[in-house]
């Protein structure tokens, strides 16, 4: 559709700035965490450093176990995001492919739990992992965020586009279930199912209050319980080396994101976004 | 019986009935034809034949088993769906074939029939492309022959040609005769479609509302429809059907009146009915602008074309009557005469809308 | 479609085992915030108090100014969410409804946002709020939070669902893009609307790490802040009052699910869950 | 002039040019058909008219204005959908009135053109119904009444009948006609059904692949094809082809011939063409088991029921022929004889496929 052209320079501006909102905290972040202590507090806004270092990131390395750190959120995440995807990919496909009692209020009851704050769960899952021996644990960490039904909606959603009649022809050729999952509905919803896993990811990896509650040792720590540390350290904060873990905490978001681009320009294009 | 037999089948969905109480014997390798407006039950029917709905009451048998509860891919069934339902990220081949793989055909036995199957219906050009790739026609005979090459006893077909333009249709339709021809499958093809019930069907189960209301060869369904539903839905333009009183030998229409000849004089008056109705099909009513012989006299509205024929849309008798003539040149207005031919009279029972049957049959 | 029995049982149990994860935690808040605090120790986990007392909501509501924290909450999750839906909502008809120049770059800059970790954003979100001066601000808190790029991909879909013959017979009647948004795909999405905005709310309901980084006095404390005080007191964890503080947190969105409950069944009504 | 002008128009998206070069004027008031396959740029070219597609080169010009620019709601035009697209949420009544309500008409000019559009597609039972609770055959009507209160200068339907059953499309048409006669639009009518726009055309543009075919009324697009596209295109079962040559006042088909009469030799040796196609209609092929005059021979190969015809298909000079028959009885493998009928015989020209035209034509 074709649009005139003072709707189109409003949109136009419209995008513009949304984009740079998006992008410049980025930009931001980068810049400085490459500058000295000092010049943070002198320079706030001008985003190149004067005098680049990688101190921030020497200091960083030396002071926390940072590798470890790493590997710890990168397991948490990829655990968490491999069992939600799995469980909602099963329920989805009985709430979509087969009819049983109760369907409809256990649904019911799936959907009600995503408006349940987390802050409700979040303790009494506190009391269930430590007496289970997981505190301080990772797996303590992942346990509680695998039941999630967000992800049972956006597949149930994208399940759903699927003709049912593929699925009739499937089973008048006694293909079972699982080979249907496997064979057909697997592939055609994969770039969908690519995306809600990253996004999965990502908010694993971003989580702060959950793994703050489960994990005291430095040792089993994530990248945002690091970059905690020096924002709120007791000294003040320590905005540069806090800059310097943003960056270490975009690192694996940014890469997956590279290497998965293909799946996820697959999801919108064939959504229709030309 | 080997075939199919739905012995005092219901279908209802909570509390609505879609099938009352239906009894219908489908005969070892016939081409049966499910046919009727939409929503009169007649996919219902095939999907009950395929296992995909569950059977209210009743019982089904397939190849003399009862079958109410086994499963779809148990009933060895091959099956074309209305929209194909080809699996969009397998090539043409690999959906074949995909079936046959999944129950462990051996490799030898898959090719055979794939190879026969890719013959028969053209498909060696596409058989690496996947089905965005294909035109409508082309996915069709994917989809037909992914059904073929299960070598099933039963092949239902749900309307297979619904999304194929003219042109495509008739070869499409020579296609599944040819596939008929080879293997005698038992076929039930559902279509609301009545030219390819006619030219494709042995038998046609005409359905309306969830009752048969006819089963017989597409000649008989034809020519000598056993309802008005029957003679109505049957043929385009439709049997033009009139309210008559019948006397002395006579049929009054309106205030005019057609003289029976004495096979059916004595018919009607053997019947048990009091009102009746008079059916003729447009392309058995001559029609002149010169008078003949115990015809009916009506004023012309317009004239439509057909191609190679031309509807004429008549006043008569208080109803629109159509037609069928090979000139164009009738002007509106024009007060004409329609001859019904004597031997393709339709006289129906007004209470209960059946057919009285028909002299000397 | 007729599942067996095997299959039946299974999914029966996944269910049944599910839904239990996700309502235990809920009563067993319930129960433990009506606990004396010696009976929280000593009775972990058996629900049912056995000595019931109000005493933890009345301690809360003496010790906190629960009514304005709880108004400040509310205000922000409102906002938040009025705001997003909105710029999503105009964002998602440009993408689906126009064509124009650097469509398809934008859109992926879009979602490609969705990927990058919040912790990299924050510090320069926060320092820019409070150059700003809304450092201890509740808008402080709502500003960043109204650029999410998820809203668009959501309505987005929801939109691409609405046949554009629907849009181009309006067009024809010269109908404008403004009254087509409003007279006809507002209504027609507004289930998926509500499902959205609602999980919109949720979310930002239980933000913690922002507000707790903008938000230093009681006052402008939002529900999260506070739960976090009796977690983490310097006293050790008050687990009762804090039991009692998450089901406050909780009333608020249980109402609201309750009051669109109608919606929300829609929406997965519609969706073929019968 | 009044009316809908193309003028060298070129539509192309990137690089995949749909219409190369098209000239076509619709004149003021008239029913025009757009036919043709599916991909031939028929539904473009409505969608040009609305003006929901850029033209990518030459002019549009709408009651002589040229409208390459105007946007689709400043050119007064109504449009029925082929999926009708009306408003889910909104009864009949307001789907039809909601574009006058918007563009200010006042609320007494709003009523008399409801109540006037409601009366005569009989729509009053369905006003306060939203789409979802009317039929396939009470939408399409509704659809029809959106477009007929804007009371425009063009009416641009696009399949309008597609969605409807075989009853419905003859009732629907009869609707559409008195549309037509009340309101005198140019209406613009797109289908690949030839049946429709034999019926409802005053003229027919047949396209293909982009291009104009053939641009005349259906009388002569039947009976006077200028091309071997439109002659197989129009007709079902199509128009037989079979490769001649021309040799001394004889066709020459395989290895049989047949003997023109002295208009068409004179015709055909007057013609620059080398190279002949030979064309007739399976109506216009007479069929008997016993010799005929300037018949040819040919075996059965099988026989399809139509209904009130038989259409039977023939082996004759190494290609399929079609004929129809009133009988059924022609067996397979039978030997018969084929007479074309000397005045509806089609030659075409085999390098340009173009007919050669018809003696004293």
């Amino acid at each position: 559709m074709r649009t005139n052209s003072f709707l189109g320079i409003l949109w136009h501006t419209i995008f513009i700035l949304t984009v740079f909102i998006l992008i410049f905290p980025i930009i931001f972040a980068l810049g400085t965490s490459f500058k000295p202590l000092q010049e943070v507090y002198n320079n706030v806004l001008n985003i190149i450093p004067i005098a680049p270092t990688f101190d921030n990131y020497i200091g960083l390395f030396e002071r926390l176990p940072m590798i470890q750190i790493t590997m710890n959120t990168f397991t948490i995440a990829t655990v968490v995001t491999i069992m939600k995807m799995l469980i909602s990919f099963l329920a989805a496909y009985a709430f979509v492919y087969f009819d049983f009692k109760g369907k409809k209020f256990i649904y019911f009851i799936f959907i009600a739990s995503i408006f349940i704050p987390f802050t409700v769960t979040m303790i009494p899952n506190y009391l269930i992992m430590s007496s289970w021996g997981l505190a301080d644990s990772i797996f303590g960490v992942i346990l509680p965020q695998i039941s999630d039904a967000i992800g049972i909606l956006l597949i149930n959603q994208t399940m759903r586009s699927i003709p049912f009649s593929l699925i009739e022809s499937a089973r008048i050729d006694n293909i079972s279930h699982s080979r249907i999952m496997i064979d057909i509905i697997l592939p055609l919803i994969r770039p969908q199912l690519m995306s809600t896993g990253i996004w999965f990811f990502v908010n694993s990896w971003n989580e702060f209050v959950w793994p703050s509650l489960m994990l005291k040792s430095v040792d089993s720590y994530t990248l945002p319980l690091a970059l905690q540390m020096f924002i709120s350290a007791e000294g003040g904060t320590d905005l540069s080396v806090a800059m310097a873990v943003s960056i270490v905490t975009m690192i694996i978001p940014l890469l997956l994101y590279l290497v998965f681009q293909k799946y996820i320009i697959g999801t919108f294009t064939a959504s229709g976004i030309k | 019986m080997k075939g199919i037999e739905f012995k005092n089948v219901k279908k209802a969905y909570g509390d609505t009935t879609i099938i009352e109480n239906l009894n219908l014997k489908i005969h070892e390798g016939e081409r049966l034809i499910l046919l009727g407006p939409s929503g009169c039950g007649k996919s219902t029917m095939l999907r009950m034949i395929a296992g995909f709905e569950k059977i209210t009451d009743g019982d089904l048998y397939m190849n003399a088993n009862m079958v109410n509860e086994v499963p779809s891919g148990k009933r060895n069934v091959a099956m074309v769906f209305q929209n194909y339902a080809l699996y969009p990220h397998m090539t043409a081949e690999e959906n074949i074939t995909y079936g046959l793989r999944r129950n462990k055909v051996n490799k030898q036995e898959i090719k055979r029939r794939l190879d026969s199957v890719v013959e028969t219906l053209l498909l060696e050009p596409y058989l690496k492309r996947k089905p965005k790739d294909l035109s409508g026609g082309q996915r069709q005979r994917v989809a037909l022959a992914r059904a073929v090459v299960k070598e099933s006893n039963f092949f239902l077909l749900d309307e297979p040609l619904s999304n194929l333009d003219a042109q495509l249709r008739v070869s499409a339709r020579k296609e599944l005769m040819n596939i008929h021809h080879t293997f005698k499958q038992t076929m039930v093809y559902v279509t609301h479609d009545q030219i390819e019930a006619m030219t494709f069907g042995e038998r046609i189960a005409l359905m309306n509302k969830g009752e048969l209301q006819m089963l017989d060869t597409p000649e008989n369904v034809y020519n000598r429809p056993v309802n008005i539903f029957t003679a109505k839905f049957i043929g385009s333009p439709p049997t033009n059907i009139m309210d008559m009183v019948y006397d002395n030998g006579k049929a009054i229409i309106g205030n005019q009146s057609f003289t029976f000849d004495t096979k059916w004089v004595k018919h009607i008056e053997a019947s048990n009915a009091t009102d009746f109705v008079f059916g003729i099909r447009p392309e058995h009513l001559q029609i002149s602008k010169s008078p003949l012989e115990n015809a009916l006299k009506g004023k012309v509205k317009y004239v439509e074309n057909q191609g190679d024929q031309y509807a004429v849309f008549i006043d008569m008798a208080n109803s629109e009557v159509i037609a069928m003539s090979n000139s164009k040149d009738w002007n509106t207005d024009e007060v004409i005469f329609v001859q019904p031919m004597a031997d393709h009279i339709h006289i129906f029972d007004k209470a209960t809308t059946n057919s009285i049957g028909y002299p000397g049959v």
